[in-house]
């Protein structure tokens, strides 16, 4: 990652925005299509203002209709164009799984290489914003799972800029994940100018020597909070935020691990089957002699999806007091 | 656009006063219940509230052609003067704002997506058009079992539409020509689209004939041509004539949610140049005309609905939410743990 | 139904002699090879093929309307004569047949799966009418950098039109007014389920009306017919006119595939009543009757097809199959392992 | 599993038709709706006659349209009939990927039990038959993260029986994968009359103390020739069939480990996400001391599909010999 200084500071959404719109700027091939991304400029605002000057052919407003939308980006991108797709709430991704799973991901096997898919599809996933059932789910476990697809899904505004911009300039498609909590509510330092962050590598946030806790999404961000209170308390915890779900990141987990010898996976989507599921498969398959401790995966509990009522949406989501504890119970195993 | 009324010989297709003024209170009811929603999310108590302001006509017109205890409404998410038509307690829908653990869905759904298997309104998602097909699908166990006595009555916006599942759901009712009336509540908008860039017809009535089905269009202002329109269609389903399209113009007159805002997307004058199709006061002027209702008669309905939302308000306010455990129930039927 | 054909007065549409006879050999090509699958499947050289008996005048016609170097086809599974008509090699059908390695998707795809970027063929997958929206997206980047002499033909079945997908597609061409003509080649079956279980008209163009798109039928044994429908329709497409679905009635002659057995739900008699749709036999007598070609001429046709056919055989038969080893290429560009 | 004598010689053809069959007799309200399920009888004619004994009312040759066939199936489920939806082959249940996920799974939850979905959709999947691309996919592993789905995968002609009766009389909606290999190569005894099988339990179908093997679907029977052959090494291996993969079985699974402390998964499906991952992650959490070995997953290759030419797919299925070579590798270690 080649940053250079001068930065500015930006939440979430700023840096998704300044992103798409550099892009926008840089490459006329460059064509965003969602419904309401137009004249109301995505429903956090994202594209605002963007119909007025990039126009209403690279700024298209669709249908509603998912499966098209996704579709159709597929067919722009065979034909040479560089499409970046939005699903206004990953909840409504269902209808286009099909053409994400069947086409998207397999245009370019199933053609030999004779056609290629360099797509973006980007979507708000996530809860903790009383979203209730269906705006508020996680769906990476869906698609991480196909070969094919490259998923990202980072929550700092600088990893946001850097694996947007490659995810933007990927030759292949890559389902682009935002978690809508972070949005507005983390803010960091992002570098001015072109940069890119390669896809498929984790980020040390925080380093530590006993115990490994890898997460992603907004969890990064309490599990820093929550490694940070146990420095108090003497113990050094190692976090890493994962930022590409597929592919991922072998040598920063283990390198991690024979370190610390201990893991802990944190995640908002359901444990059984999510992507803590792979992550402690690889590990115990390849890193089975230098643990210390079983494999522990905190993650949602596994039922259809959060409600809507307050305490259903904090039953549902992981407390930083809960991770903190579940990491000193590991600290202390 | 609606028949100007001049005299107290409109049609009133049967519905005697009482009927109408019941249909002006459920419109003024779904109304109160509206601003109170808006109300509610602007004093901070509830996180979001959706309005349906515009679709009142319609809402009460359905009503009245619905047969209740044995027709089952498959709703939309702005169709909550439906669902209080039909039968729904108006507590239900304080409830569901306030996500309180007495809701039907035990405070897990989004307000407006109400559910009801004892009055026959199905429970739907916030996926668009997703509906649809659970809608064909009662329909063809109704004819499977021969229940020529029941229909369905399955709603959704101009922006539906356009989804897959949509045209799927269509041309599965009109192959097998099962009891059910699709009514398209056309309110010109899907968030910040407008029609024009949804769909390339001027009338959504105008896809009836890619299915074989017929193709009504009916002022939604207008709760009489609702209810007359949505009453033949529901007979015919009935008597085994198959599926009828029914597509009830309106405007939606507030920001589509209270996370929107639609000045971001259409001028204030566009708005008020739509005033006109506002249900409310055509109706009440109609009423009034016909000699239905007097200015008091209205002061009255308006005063007792909102001593009721009042009412309701602060009994569901004062409810508990559900409790956190509640997350863990329903999942299936029994042990919802897939590590056994 | 067809046209009656008396005289050498026909209508060709300016095509000349060369072309007409180029015609009929593409018919006798695709014909000839859907009969080596079939007849490699019998042999158990090769696991599976697909015939497209019925679909040759469509193919032929179309093929001519096609603007080589500049248009694109997003084919169905079913138009091998389309894709040799607008340029592939009798070869590549071959190679798909055998899955050898020397095959474009490397011997990956199912036969009459085929791909060429290098002749404006995209790839599809069995997935029905999940083609359709990427058609859809190729027309609007033709739109987008104002490529006024290109145009999309997107094919599909009468049964691909039930899909969601499809809808979605149609609409959002419309909606843009996008530079595509959808080909419905309608052969009243979908495997086993006749037109009346899939949809409740009798035209597929019926559908054209819910999307503000003109709809044309033509009959799909007359190649000439659909030449100029498609033309007209691609000219349109390309000078701003917007989308067209042109429905092209035909047979399918064959079980679905050589999977399939169509006796399970059919009759040999339905079959025969439908001879007379079979395009093959109607263009050589109108090419005779024409003066265009003579019994012997056809004889000279079907032997040097029928030798291309058996050296294309040999040829990809003594080619291998592809290594092992080519499982594994061209998942991403670079690497495809997920942990990296 | 209450299984008496006398029983039958079926293949899993006949086991599923035999059950279906039964079903359409003993219930009024089941019915079976897909493309080309009545005057065909199922492309693999497994519903074969149907439509003339039960009429069309019953055995429902659909449009050819995958999200209506499940969701107008979940909506006859939630007004109380029986539904049996067939997607032809499991490779173009993409479409209905949102009736399956975002609906019939959260019915029963999001109406807070108001409404169920006792639905059934069936669907061949699985290689090894020449179909390419698009008729050889596995997608357990699509499915079995979401909450409310359960799923059953089992491939012997008995458990078919007893697993789809349970399905049919399950109170939610079951995905029911029938791999289209073992469909005329699979014979087994099938008991006469009605019995159910609990979904959810596994099955030792060969007992061993040197190594667990956790399979499912055709690689059940190439796991138990494998074993068969180790023996005459002096090996002793126990082969699990999963059989039910949501929920699953961990109490087998555990139990079974703790007795050979060691872990061989095998499933042709992809390898990244895949089921075994689950599986994998559970034991390392759960059977961390228990074990004297990695935790092998021996699976199909993380790419799009098999090919059709028969070298790629032989390459991606995984041979008899494989598995006893891994086997052996791991009771050695
Ligand atoms: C599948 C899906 N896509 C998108 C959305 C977001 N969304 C909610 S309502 C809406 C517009 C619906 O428009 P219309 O059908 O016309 O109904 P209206 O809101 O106008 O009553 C959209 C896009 C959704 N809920 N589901
Ligand atoms: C999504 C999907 N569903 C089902 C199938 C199986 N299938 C292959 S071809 C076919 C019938 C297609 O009918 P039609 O579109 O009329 O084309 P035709 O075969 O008649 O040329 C079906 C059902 C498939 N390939 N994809
Ligand atoms: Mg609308
Ligand atoms: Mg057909």
């Amino acid at each position: 990652m080649a940053v250079a200084a001068p930065t500015q500071t930006m939440n979430n959404v700023e840096a998704v925005r300044a992103t798409l719109y550099e892009a926008l700027k840089a490459d006329p091939r460059t064509i965003v299509l969602g419904e309401d991304v137009g004249a109301r400029g995505n429903v956090f605002l994202i594209t605002k203002g963007f119909i007025e000057e990039f126009g209403p052919e690279r700024i298209v407003d669709t249908p509603l209709a998912e499966a098209s939308i996704v579709g159709i980006a597929v067919g722009m991108a065979m034909e040479g164009l560089r499409p970046i797709a939005e699903i206004q709430f990953a909840d409504f991704i269902y209808p286009a799984f099909n053409q994400i799973v069947g086409e998207a991901a397999k245009t370019r096997y199933r053609s030999n290489g004779d056609y290629t898919c360099p797509l973006v599809i980007r979507t708000p996933y996530g809860g903790g914003v009383r979203g209730a059932l269906s705006h508020s789910v996680s769906i990476e476990a869906l698609f991480y799972h196909v070969p094919g697809l490259k998923i990202v899904a980072p929550s700092f505004p600088a990893d946001i800029k850097g694996l947007l911009t490659s995810a933007i300039e990927d030759p292949d498609p890559v389902l682009f994940l935002e978690h809508k909590r972070t949005y507005r509510l983390v803010k960091g330092e992002v570098p001015t100018g072109r940069y890119t962050i390669p896809i498929g590598k984790a980020d040390v946030k925080r380093a530590g020597d006993q115990l490994t806790v890898v997460s992603y999404g907004l969890y990064v961000h309490q599990a820093l909070d929550a490694a940070a209170r146990l420095e108090g308390d003497g113990m050094s915890i190692e976090v890493i935020d994962l930022r590409s779900i597929r592919p991922m990141d072998k040598g920063t987990i283990l390198e991690s691990i024979r370190k610390t010898r201990k893991l802990l996976i944190v995640h908002e989507d359901n444990k059984f089957g999510g992507i803590g599921a792979e992550i402690a498969a690889m590990v115990a398959e390849e890193a089975f002699f230098d643990l210390d401790a079983p494999i522990r995966r905190l993650c949602g509990p596994d039922v259809p999806a959060m409600g809507y009522a307050a305490p259903l949406e904090e039953e549902f989501m992981i407390s930083t007091e809960q991770m903190a504890e579940t990491m000193r119970e590991l600290v202390r195993f | 656009m609606a028949k100007a009324i001049e005299s107290p010989s409109f049609e009133r297709y049967g519905l005697d006063d009482d009927r109408l003024r019941w249909m002006l209170r459920n419109m003024h009811l779904q109304r109160t219940l509206d601003n109170r929603g808006f109300q509610l999310n602007r004093q901070g108590k509830i996180p979001f509230a959706t309005g349906s302001e515009g679709h009142e006509g319609i809402h009460a017109g359905a009503a009245v052609a619905f047969s209740r205890g044995k027709d089952v409404l498959v709703p939309y998410y702005r169709d909550i003067g439906l669902c209080l038509g039909i039968g729904m307690d108006p507590l239900e829908a304080l409830l569901s704002m306030f996500a309180r653990g007495a809701d039907r869905s035990g405070g897990r759904q989004f307000p407006n997506h109400f559910t009801s298997k004892a009055i026959g309104m199905l429970s739907i998602s916030s996926i668009i058009a997703a509906h649809c097909p659970h809608a064909v699908g009662v329909a063809y166990a109704m004819k499977y079992r021969k229940e020529t006595d029941r229909a369905v009555l399955c709603c959704f916006g101009d922006g539906a539409t356009s989804e897959g599942e949509w045209h799927e759901s269509v041309n599965f009712a009109a192959v097998h020509r099962l009891p059910i009336v699709f009514l398209c509540e056309n309110n010109e908008w899907a968030i910040s689209t407008p029609r024009e860039r949804q769909m390339a017809i001027a009338d959504v009535v105008q896809k009836a004939a890619g299915y074989g089905i017929p193709g009504v269009i009916v002022e939604g202002a207008d709760p009489l041509a609702v209810y007359k329109t949505v009453k033949d269609a529901l007979d015919r389903a009935r008597s085994g004539g198959g599926p009828t399209l029914v597509e009830a113009k309106c405007y939606r007159f507030l920001s589509h949610t209270t996370d929107d805002d639609d000045r971001t997307y259409r001028s204030r004058e566009e708005i008020e140049k739509h005033r006109h199709l506002d249900p409310v006061p055509r109706f009440e002027r109609l009423l009034i005309e016909c000699g239905i209702v007097t200015d008091e008669g209205i002061a009255e309905i308006k005063k007792e609905v909102l001593a009721q939302v009042n009412e309701v308000t602060d009994r569901a306010e004062a409810m508990p939410f559900p409790a956190p455990q509640e997350l863990y129930t329903n999942v299936y039927e029994g042990t919802h743990e897939p590590w056994l």
